[in-house]
């Protein structure tokens, strides 16, 4: 079980990068709860809403930080938080540098706002 | 009107188009995305299809949500959320007014606004839809001749949103498949009898 | 063999993250040449310069773009390309999104000019 | 001054030194990174042992030449880098004035400063490099007691360079892990009788 406040969901369209952000991460931050959905249903590239449902369902925080790779991972995660009941913070920083920020700052205990503060300069994404 | 029998008339017509085109509209996202358009919408719509055979429905409201739902959960991509919440917008406008089609479609659109962030111009399945809407609100009609007017106007446009916005200026020159997929939807209205 | 002018390497921790980013730039970068090294030497978590050396001596491209995930990867990356006779371009940008603009872009057979345009906004890293 | 021997024999026992504190280096990397210095450090030095075996050498700097290569090549993150390039520059003073210690190793210092873009107060290695070659350059001389301040300054820095620096002021309270490796790097220059 998680003893951190904020858990990390990686949405990618190919299921080996979003796996691969996971065990960077988990390098950094042993005790965050972090889930992933990479590619479609059928583990071909693409977004699939219910690996990114379950992703948000499966981890243990209840306050997420989610991060994607390109828009249309974006609008499925979208429409998952808008049926989701928990508190998920869409990040629209860049994908790899952004989760291990909030995975290290996590980690150590950094409150929502230093982890949005130090997340702020890498928004680099505004393309839906 | 939209009716339970129209409704479901439309989406099988749409189901169809998109079946049959569903390579061509692939080739036309492998010019300026990453080619799986096609393959997107015939996995969203097959699934449409399925509930459509194993379920009945009361209301077209119904029908609506059931499709959105279907979109949502299977198309994947940048097409599921967008078609998706176009149609679960659709269906809680066709809820109130069933009567106006315009209406309807324009909830549709907002839909698409709403979880695209995109306007007219950056060559998108907006550029359909919004044209559409206005013909409808104006006169109370469509021709397939003016969905192809739209549909063909996105050729000469730069992308700005969605994955073709990578490739600026290098955009331009190719129809959105977003665009023609959703071509596909309003002919099927007419085709289905929704609109004439 | 690429007939694109500009090769694609990447650099990162992880070897599937690497890995995974090369399917996801393949998706719209058919001719382009994209290599990549991931983690150390036994393919644990790590950057190996012996990896990146062979990640740019198999690339087809004599021209590079490098996109790297920490400031280590970027280091081992600097002390292949003082020892290499290719020209190379290191991006200090967001690796995913990075490498992923840049690979669409030479794919479209756009200038240097252009990619790099482009990429200046994505340019997050300072910390060594 | 550097000869063939005393650099040989510093090098021993600085693979001696990491090697017996390897998970203690890991430990500290833990804390504020990875966890893999002792690792990292451990593999690079292991070869510098291996070729330092295989090979005779005819000058210092052919030793540090063999070493920083090595070390480029096997050590992995951050560290391998930074100590290569250390090493190499090293072996390019040496050749030009082995007596001096100090500027030898300010060329070290200069090599990491290139690699790094660390300055000091930044909670790296450079903490220790940059007094030990302000001690030598004014002192011609280097006590351990003074590596040891050196190393436990760094426990009261922030680090904004490295891993540790995503951590901001969390990173506050431990010792910087390449810190403690280049204490033993000098003390080990100490015990190998390059140093007195
Ligand atoms: N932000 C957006 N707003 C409106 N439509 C968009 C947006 N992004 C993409 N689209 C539409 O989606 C289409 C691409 O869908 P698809 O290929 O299924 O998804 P993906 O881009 O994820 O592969 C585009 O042709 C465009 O019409
Ligand atoms: N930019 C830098 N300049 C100087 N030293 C650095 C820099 N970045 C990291 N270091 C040093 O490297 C050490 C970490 O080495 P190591 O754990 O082997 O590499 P990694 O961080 O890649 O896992 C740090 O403790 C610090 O002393
Ligand atoms: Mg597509
Ligand atoms: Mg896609
Ligand atoms: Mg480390
Ligand atoms: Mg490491």
């Amino acid at each position: 079980m998680t003893t951190k406040p904020f858990g990390i969901v990686i949405s990618s369209h190919v299921p080996a990068l979003a796996e691969g952000i996971v065990t960077l991460l988990k390098e950094v931050a042993k005790d965050v709860s972090i889930t992933y959905a990479g590619g479609t249903d059928d583990d071909q590239v693409g977004a699939s809403f219910e690996k990114i449902q379950q992703a948000v369902m499966d981890n243990e925080a209840d306050e997420l930080f989610v991060f994607y790779d390109l828009g249309s991972a974006k609008m499925n995660v979208e429409m998952v938080i808008e049926l989701s009941e928990k508190t998920i913070h869409l990040m629209d920083v860049a994908l790899v540098e952004g989760a291990y920020t909030a995975a290290a700052l996590t980690q150590g205990g950094a409150s929502f706002e230093t982890i949005t503060e130090q997340l702020q300069p890498l928004t680099i994404k505004s393309r839906g | 009107m939209f009716t339970v029998e129209n409704t479901t008339k439309w989406l099988h017509a749409f189901h169809e188009k998109v079946q049959a085109n569903q390579s061509y509209l692939s080739e036309l996202d492998s010019a300026i995305g990453d080619g799986d358009h096609g393959t997107n919408m015939a996995r969203g719509l097959a699934e449409v299809e399925r509930k459509l055979k194993e379920n009945s429905f009361e209301s077209p409201q119904e029908v609506l949500k059931m499709a959105a739902m279907a979109l949502i959960s299977k198309t994947g991509g940048a097409s599921g959320p967008l078609y998706g919440t176009a149609l679960l917008e659709m269906s809680k406008q066709v809820a109130i007014d069933p009567d106006h089609i315009g209406k309807t479609v324009e909830a549709g659109l907002n839909g698409i606004l709403k979880r695209g962030k995109a306007t007219t111009g950056e060559k998108t399945m907006v550029d359909v839809w919004k044209p559409v809407v206005e013909s409808l609100m104006a006169e109370q009609q469509l021709s397939k001749e003016r969905i192809h007017q739209f549909v063909s106007e996105t050729k000469e446009m730069k992308a700005t949103k969605g994955r073709a916005s990578y490739l600026g200026e290098r955009s331009l020159g190719h129809l959105d498949p977003g665009a023609v997929s959703s071509g596909y939807l309003f002919e099927a209205m007419i085709d289905g009898g929704i609109l004439s």
